[in-house]
């Protein structure tokens, strides 16, 4: 028995996108059940690597069969779905209604700062928008596409947020590093002002109002107030998939 | 004791203890032994009897029969009675037996193959689709918004941001819009189509970066250039527009290969569908700093 | 666009069986929608017989690409199944299917009989069983798996039994049809040597003289009484299928 075959034929049965990581402790589990055969047995730790390759030679398998449906991976899990050609008989099958409005600009370029800087604070968001994000950041907690990402290390302990599992989807991204322009974006210059002090070095922005009680004690590095300062945002680990 | 109850509880009727009987001779049914049967028949009901089991009605019928059989094949050949031809009433009771034996060790076969997909069944599990946004993604996933919302939020943000830091060190860029958009222009010529991340290959600074960008944008802004993304996970393609019609929009194009709906709501004439352009970049002039972005849950911040 | 293919998606994304009568009316819906394009438009009122085709059409192209999974019709519906050989890691993965109890070996015996020779009698059955039935009738009913199926028009006018709607889908069987040689089991057998007298006191059935009286059914051609001679009963109409 095949581990592609395998593998498909979990994936088709699942009943959401899974993970090489997924998939592989369905193997080890299957392996361990009492009374497993051999050749399930086998499939015991097989190396995640094995089962990413198997998963694109399945995905081009499935091209090439050009059939209605496809393997994919989007947000670093795998699923089949539908070839877009079909939408008219799947919505009226489906009876799929609309998405939720789009998104407000807003709304986009919030969801555009987290994107790019996460994890990132709400005053630091609105730092560089320059203005409360209130509002937009419920609409985008509400449809998962922003996440709370655990206390930045600073003063006051802020919630931190990054992309929530529904946005690599609504996106139709692979993954974080699909973003366009990622490289280049994630380091969009900033100039510093000189009045305004950085909380931290890893802070994407200055604080908009600086007050006493945002000033951490230590890490006030003086190089980082230099004009030309910028500020690069290491690439953010991608959110955990939702399951 | 127990052996035997559980020896006679096997079988389901006599039929079923006389094709038991017809397996031990190994032949063909039809070459059977029947005085052979009838007498091994007759002994397990005798053994019933004796370990007190209930003997069900039918095994003793069915012994009847048997002795009847035996009866007359004890017989001489010529004292045997000769059925007539033409009295149908007149079952050879030997044929009528092996006939009932036959059809039933056929049903026995039949229902031993329907056991046989009954344990298949266990193995079999349906295509189950969860719900249908996680089978049928494109349709819905797709029409709200495409990767270019995002970058032109992103040139939004830049935008202003430069707006709103140091003036001088604006002044003190090398680079500016214009420029930029001749060189884009140039880099265009002879080349229909080239990748986006090609656009900032020979950027010596952030700076350059960033308006490199805004150039792209004011062209798209212009339906100079329009960003194409082929498939859905596809690298996104800097094209030159193809000139429409003075006045027109581009004409629906039967290629709709991704399914893609255009961002904005569909106008009488959307735009090819595997062409997604995004919303104009905000002339510089527009964007006031103090309320930049109309919206009623935002509220300006003190700057 | 191929109507294969667009069945083909219909049943990839369906969460239940799905009849050519459902498929029809999903491509009617889908050509009525406003703003249908032509190409969905033009299967409105696809006849049929033409939908059983591309079904049948599509059921052997999977077959023919062996994967872990094909398309099968059981009671007149389509669905995608997962091929049995992966059910370890199904199980696993989805834990043990949920199956009603098995079946006795009675209860499974009485159910071939009235499954090849349906409609019949209680009488019939136990004529060829050899013993009474009650106690399995009971629990067949009692699963849906055998239903009343009118009075025969003999004497007496006894009750009939037929298959009932769970029956093919328990055995996950297309049709009546689909049973496993039905042609053959459908027949009484009435296989008979050219004679049953004994020249030899311990070989019961040696052929001896011809004779043809003892055949039970009487629409008996002479001509049939050879050893492979058989009388066919008609298939019986197949229960109309529960919907």
């Amino acid at each position: 028995m095949e581990l592609k075959s395998i593998l498909e034929v979990l994936l088709f049965t699942s009943q959401k996108p899974l993970s090489p990581t997924e998939l592989r402790d369905v193997l080890n589990r299957a392996a361990d059940e009492e009374g497993a055969e051999e050749h399930v047995k086998a499939l015991r730790k097989t190396p995640p690597e094995d089962i990413v390759a198997a998963l694109e030679t399945l995905a081009s398998e499935h091209d090439a069969a050009a059939r209605s449906y496809r393997l994919v991976c989007v947000a670093g899990s795998w699923q089949f779905v539908t070839q877009p050609e079909y939408a008219p008989w799947l919505r009226s099958f489906l009876g799929v209604k609309a998405r939720p409005s789009r998104l407000s600009a807003p709304a986009l370029e919030t969801l555009a700062i987290i994107a790019y800087r996460q994890p990132i604070t709400r005053a630091e968001i609105e730092q560089i928008r320059g203005v409360a994000v209130d509002g937009v950041m419920g609409t985008l907690k509400e449809r998962n596409l922003v996440v709370e990402a655990g206390r930045a290390d600073v003063i006051g302990r802020p919630m931190q947020f990054a992309t929530g599992p529904a946005f690599l989807e609504y996106f139709g991204l692979p993954n974080l590093d699909g973003l366009p322009a990622a490289d280049e974006l994630r380091r969009i210059p900033v100039q510093r002002p000189e009045a305004l002090l950085t909380v931290d070095n890893h802070l994407a922005t200055a604080p908009a109002e600086p007050t006493q009680q945002e000033l951490p004690v230590d890490t006030v590095d003086p190089s980082v107030n230099a004009p030309e300062a910028t500020v690069e945002v290491p690439p953010a680990e991608p959110p955990a998939p939702a399951s | 004791m127990s052996e035997y109850r559980v020896q006679f509880e096997v079988f389901e009727g006599p039929l079923d203890l006389l094709l038991h009987l017809v397996k031990k001779q190994e032949v063909d049914i039809y070459q059977v032994n029947l005085l052979r049967i009838a007498t091994e028949f007759v002994t397990y009901i005798e053994q019933m009897r004796e370990l007190d089991l209930e003997i069900a009605g039918e095994f003793v019928v069915m012994a009847a029969t048997l002795l009847y059989i035996k009866s007359r094949e004890l017989l001489p050949v010529d004292k045997q009675v000769a059925v007539a031809v033409e009295d149908e009433d007149t079952e050879d009771p030997r044929w009528e037996l092996i006939r009932r034996l036959v059809e039933y060790k056929k049903f026995k076969d039949a229902a031993a193959r329907l056991q046989e997909r009954e344990s298949l069944m266990d193995s079999i599990y349906e295509h189950r689709p969860a719900r249908p946004e996680l089978t049928a993604p494109e349709p819905v996933r797709r029409e709200a918004a495409s990767v270019f919302d995002l970058v032109n939020a992103v040139a939004t943000i830049l935008k202003r941001y430069n707006e709103r830091t140091d003036v001088r060190e604006i002044q003190a860029d090398p680079y500016t819009v214009s420029e930029k958009i001749d060189y884009l222009r140039q880099l265009s010529v002879g080349r229909p189509r080239f990748p986006f991340s090609e656009l900032f290959a020979s950027a010596r600074s952030r700076a350059e970066v960033v308006v490199t960008f805004l150039a792209l944008l004011e062209l798209i802004r212009m339906k100079l250039f329009i960003a194409v993304q082929t498939e859905q996970f596809g690298e996104i393609e800097v094209a030159l527009a193809p000139t429409p019609p003075p006045g027109s929009v581009p004409t629906p194009s039967e290629s709709a290969a991704d399914g893609t709906i255009p961002v904005d709501s569909l106008p009488p004439q959307s735009p090819p569908a595997d062409i997604v352009e995004p919303t104009p970049a905000r002339a510089p002039d527009q964007l006031p700093e103090a309320n930049p972005v109309g919206s009623d849950t935002e509220t300006p911040q003190t700057a």
